[in-house]
């Protein structure tokens, strides 16, 4: 153990891997503020070293608007400091991560309501009001 | 659960929701490296997929595939695909053991003729069939008959793939890959020692979302997966293309992380996707843990000349080469060279002098 | 034959048995030439042999005006494919981890990007010098098969490492195998054709610069 | 053995064959950058003038014989054996387009001294019986009568007679103990008397103990120029006989310059032992005396002077400051061609192809590339320091009919010594 902790952490210099990313990231806010073409960027299948995600973390930082979806397990959704990038983070019932993905879309996808879900809740509704009025 | 339910059908009867169930559709593609904007395909085909049913034989293997898939601490998306499959033969798995075990495997084999998913590990001994055999049943017959039936094969393991471990020189069981016996089925190399867990449940998420099997290199593996070499997709291949490199293991290089190329990773002939998958729930892999990849990926890695030798230095003994060139070579040469000089010196004795009267003589 | 395969037999016993021809035929073609010795030369000297003999060595890597104008495209193309192939061989890192795991000495080498331009232009050089000797009355003239020959050869070497190192033959073993295999074929050949002036030309050289030295002049 | 054959030749080139040659051929890659440095070439455009195509036999025969590797290619029928066909074919490169000038030697990027060979070939072509008419009746004539053009000693005695009493100088002769014996090229003898005078003013001024040598007067050699050394050697033999007869501490080589080397470089080899007197070049000895003080020019030419370098005595002798030294004491307006020193271009004719009329033709075309380089400078009047490169000169300037006068470096100093009565 001590000769392990003589081994220096060294934060790894994380330009090289994260600037195409970025700069796909740009690419993709540019078409969205230009034509309203909406843009998902799947980060599993980045080739991250250490430090990399946490670096992208940091260039993103954190915006205004913020939410959660508990489905399958909990996803948060955080918009970045950039309006129109969004990050959205899925995990598992058991708090393993099993996606991880930046959205650049003013309205990220998994928040909208799906419309295969609107009957069942008009019909839910509609119980649950004539519940209360009998009541 | 009944065998016609579609994988929707058990997702919704399990209270999944439509976001949870797009959510899994996300995750499954990206565990099948499919373009984000494929998701809503996946939520469609996986919305009507049918369960199917999966014999999983073990041959000459060391249980370490099968340990990759279901040692995952926490489950994952993974286990949700393997919910849904019928997991009919297992032997390690399965609670029932003996003849039952061997019924439940003639049951499914005759119950799903042509319909079921054939999983391998282990190569097939084909030097004595004594070296492996299960119920008494050698390898090679059981592989036969149950391959006969199979709509597919799925070879996980190096060593189902391309023999791995046991085929390694001097191969003493003779042991073969699957697509060494089986030619008329198609087939699937999930290669690897062990293979991605992801990579397994990718290509059954596969066959299960689209029915068939995903595109395959020239080794049978799926291109998602397969398709780019550990060293194209290397975080530390900026230092490679820089010229930085680790000495040893614990160098100055070795700790800012510079490439491993020196040390023998075998990274640029590696054909995987531990880059990007990486392992043990996307926590690491070899090489951002500090060690050069092995190449277990590759047909025959064991015998690729050693996991410590940068892969341009030649695997044999060049310092005896070189020395048996120079002493040959001068050997030969002093030899050679001597004759030579004394047909220069025997010439210059036997000279006798040219006149002008010899030169008018002929001109 | 698997491409692993392929490649354990050119990165083994195909390479040790190249490595092998190289080192003897060197070693014999060396001796071939300096047991023929020099006889001692019995002329009052006006110079030194030593001194004007190295001086001619460096001096003819120097192109001069002459050659600039009388053969350009030799001079060029020849300076920009010899001063590239020993960029390549011996600048590359796998190439230094080579000589090092063989010879024991090590050092630092070139980007990658780099090693790949330099390799770019050394291979235009040799189909230009290719070209030009076909091209070329005299140079057609005064070629033999060989000559052509040893182009193709170390255009290969080149050619195949491009192919590898840009994995533009798949799978990677296949064409690390196709390199090494082009560069044991170079190996082979190399002592007992004109790949030998790698060495000889510094005897000669330094021959004629000897010779002439005696006499008083700077060759 | 009584004539020459294929076999005598064969065996002439295995006595020749040493490491600088083994390197020489072992290095050449055909690049083709000796061909622009020749003017048979050059002027020609013909590529089997390419110096070391010019070997091509010989390079064969190397390699079949002095390397295993060319033995196993003769063995097995790739390689062919050498004929006297091939041989009778290459006799034109080897001597009718080759002045071993050395030109090609200062050119090959891997160090071919191709002159040094082409001498050497010549050995075989000489034993095998491939060589000019012209070379040998020089080389008879200069075994039989001691001199290539058949200058007997008699004319020798004339001339001298004829410049005493032109001038009232005294041209010593068989003088024993005197320190320096002078050599002399019977061009000089017979067309440029000029310089014999020249000598005698210079060394009175300069109070130099000089002589002629009745019986070794001729400095050229024939020998060499025809490639064989048995010839060259008897040659050099009365040199040194002569000189060590007379006893003189130096031999001075004339202008000449095949004569130089053969005397300087060549000699003690043929003879095989070192000389027992020193040979200077008239020219470092004119530089000596220029340096001491002892020789001096009442004032110096206006015209406008090149001068072209002797391959022989500049390029492959190693006399080159000392003329640059020389022309500097006599000229005001001296210009240099483009390539001069080591790097000139020859008059055309050494190497024997002067006396081999069979190479007239070829000598005066390729002339064009000595004329270019006058052309380029426009000199008044043309300097040299060589009988033969002279000869060739006005030869050649006549041809091109071009009104150029050509002279001797050492006449040129005599002709403005500053007369003074000791």
């Amino acid at each position: 153990m001590s000769k392990l902790e003589r081994i220096k952490v060294v934060e790894l210099p994380a330009e090289q891997n994260l600037r195409p990313l970025l700069h796909e990231i740009g690419h993709a806010l540019r078409k969205l503020a230009d034509r309203g073409e909406e843009h998902v960027i799947d980060l599993r299948a980045m080739p991250f070293g250490p430090g990399d995600e946490a670096a992208l973390m940091r260039f993103l930082g954190e915006g205004e608007a913020s939410g959660r979806v508990d489905a399958l397990g909990e996803t948060r959704i955080r918009e970045s400091r950039f309006p129109g990038v969004w990050l959205i983070d899925h995990y598992n019932e058991d708090g393993g991560r099993i996606a991880l993905q930046i959205e650049i879309t003013r309205m990220p996808s998994i928040l909208r309501t799906p419309p295969e879900e609107l009957q069942d809740s008009l019909a839910g509704f509609g119980l649950a009001l004539k519940e209360r009025e009998t009541n | 659960m009944s065998d016609h339910n579609t994988l929707g059908e058990i997702l919704r009867e399990r209270g999944v929701s439509r976001r949870g169930f797009l959510k899994f559709c996300t995750a499954t593609a990206s565990m099948m490296a499919l373009p984000p904007t494929m998701t809503m395909a996946v939520a469609e085909a996986l919305e009507k997929a049918p369960r199917p049913s999966v014999i999983w034989l073990s041959f000459q293997e060391c249980t370490g595939c099968t340990e990759s898939l279901t040692r995952s601490h926490a489950p994952t998306i993974e286990s949700l695909i393997f919910d849904h499959v019928s997991l009919d033969y297992h032997h390690t798995l399965q609670a029932a053991s003996g003849d039952a075990a061997e019924a439940a495997r003639e049951e499914a084999m005759h119950a799903h003729h042509g319909k079921y998913l054939l999983v391998v590990d282990g190569s097939i001994p084909l030097g004595d069939p004594g070296f492996s055999t299960i119920a008494g049943i050698s390898n090679l017959d059981m592989l036969k008959e149950t391959a006969e039936g199979a709509a597919a094969i799925i070879a996980v393991g190096t060593c189902a793939a391309f023999g791995g471990l046991p085929h390694a020189a001097p191969n003493p069981t003779g042991a073969v890959s699957v697509s060494d016996i089986i030619k008329d089925k198609p087939i699937v190399n999930v290669s690897g020692c062990p293979p991605i867990p992801s990579v397994i449940t990718g290509v059954l998420a596969h066959f299960l979302t689209f029915g068939g099997l995903p595109e395959l290199d020239q080794y049978g593996r799926p291109m998602v997966f397969f398709g780019q070499s550990i060293h194209d997709r290397c975080y530390r291949r900026p230092f490679y293309d820089k010229g930085l490199f680790a000495e040893t293991f614990d160098d100055e290089g070795a700790r800012k992380g510079w490439c491993l190329y020196r040390l023998g990773c075998k990274g640029p002939m590696t054909y995987n996707a531990c880059a990007t998958m990486k392992w043990n729930q996307g926590t690491s892999w070899p090489i951002e843990s500090g060690h050069g990849c092995l190449g277990c990926s590759e047909p025959d890695f064991w015998d690729a000349g050693g996991f410590y030798k940068a892969l341009s230095i030649p695997t044999s003994d060049l310092a005896g080469a070189i020395g048996t060139g120079l002493g040959v070579g001068a050997a030969v040469g002093i030899a050679a060279g001597a004759m030579a000089h004394k047909k220069k010196t025997d010439a210059e004795h036997e000279r006798e002098p040219l006149t002008v009267e010899q030169l008018e003589g002929e001109s | 034959m698997t491409p692993t395969e392929f490649l354990v037999l050119t990165r083994g016993p195909l390479f040790d048995i190249a490595v092998t021809i190289f080192v003897f035929g060197i070693v014999l073609r060396l001796f071939e030439v300096l047991i023929l010795g020099r006889k001692a030369d019995l002329a009052a000297a006006r110079g030194a042999e030593f001194k004007p003999g190295m001086a001619t060595v460096m001096r003819r890597f120097v192109p001069d005006r002459e050659k600039l104008q009388g053969s350009p495209v030799v001079t060029i193309l020849g300076y920009l494919f010899h001063v590239g192939f020993f960029v390549c061989l011996l600048l590359f890192v796998p190439h230094i981890e080579l000589i090092h795991s063989t010879l024991g000495i090590s050092w630092p080498g070139l980007p990658t990007a780099m090693i790949d331009a330099v390799a770019v232009i050394t291979m235009l050089a040799l189909v230009g010098l290719f070209i030009n000797r076909l091209n070329s009355k005299l140079l057609r003239f005064l070629s033999t098969f060989e000559d052509y020959f040893l182009l193709v050869v170390v255009f290969l070497t080149l050619f195949t490492g491009y192919l590898a190192f840009h994995r533009i033959v798949e799978p990677y073993p296949t064409a690390l195998a196709l390199h090494l295999l082009s560069v044991e074929l170079m190996l082979v050949i190399f002592p007992f054709t004109k790949l030998m002036h790698t060495f000889t030309a510094f005897l000669g050289r330094y021959y004629n610069g000897a010779m002439y030295g005696r006499r008083g002049v700077e060759s | 053995m009584s004539g020459t054959s294929l076999q005598r030749g064969l065996k002439a080139w295995m006595e020749e064959m040493d490491a600088p040659v083994a390197s020489f051929f072992s290095s050449c890659v055909h690049c083709g950058i000796c061909a622009e440095a020749c003017l048979f070439y050059t002027e020609t455009g013909d590529p089997k003038y390419t110096p070391i195509h010019k070997l091509e036999p010989m390079r064969r025969f190397w390699q079949q014989e002095f390397t295993l590797f060319g033995k196993l290619l003769k063995t097995v029928g790739l390689s062919k054996p050498v004929t006297d066909e091939e041989l009778e074919e290459w006799e034109t490169l080897v001597y009718d387009s080759c002045t071993l000038c050395g030109r090609c030697s200062m050119a090959c990027p891997v160090g071919n001294d191709i002159t040094y060979m082409i001498r050497k070939a010549r050995e075989g072509f000489v034993a095998s019986g491939h060589v000019p008419k012209g070379m040998v009746g020089a080389a008879g004539r200069a075994i039989r009568i001691g001199s290539p053009m058949g200058v007997k000693l008699s004319a020798l005695e004339a001339q001298i007679r004829h410049i005493e009493n032109d001038t009232g100088l005294k041209i010593p002769v068989d003088v024993e103990g005197a320190d320096y014996m002078a050599l002399l090229s019977s061009m000089e003898i017979m067309n440029f008397p000029e310089y014999i005078e020249a000598l005698a003013r210079i060394f009175k001024q300069a109070g130099v103990s000089w002589t002629l040598c009745s019986e070794a007067f001729e400095a050229t050699n024939s020998g060499i120029q025809i490639g064989s050394k048995d010839i060259a050697r008897q040659l050099v033999q009365r040199v040194v006989d002569g000189a060590e007869k007379l006893g003189v501490k130096y031999v001075i080589s004339p202008e000449c310059g095949h004569a130089y080397f053969a005397i300087r470089w060549e000699g003690p080899n043929l003879i095989g032992r070192e000389y027992k007197f020193e040979v200077v070049h008239i020219l470092e000895l004119l530089d000596q005396l220029r340096a001491k003080g002892r020789l001096k020019v009442s004032e110096k030419f206006d015209e406008r002077l090149t001068f072209h370098d002797p391959c022989q005595i500049v390029r492959k002798g190693g006399v080159l400051a000392e003329t640059r030294n020389l022309m500097g004491m006599i000229a005001s307006n001296f210009v240099e061609m483009e390539d001069h020193r080591e790097h000139n271009w020859c008059c055309g004719g050494g190497g024997g192809v002067s006396s081999n009329e069979r190479a007239d033709e070829l000598r005066i075309k390729v002339f064009s590339r000595k004329k270019k380089q006058l052309d380029a400078v426009a000199p008044e009047t043309l300097v040299t320091a060589c009988a033969n490169c002279r000869l060739m000169l006005e030869d050649g300037l006549e041809e091109y009919h071009m009104e150029l006068p050509v002279t001797g470096l050492t006449e040129m100093i005599a002709e403005k010594l500053v007369e003074e009565e000791k």
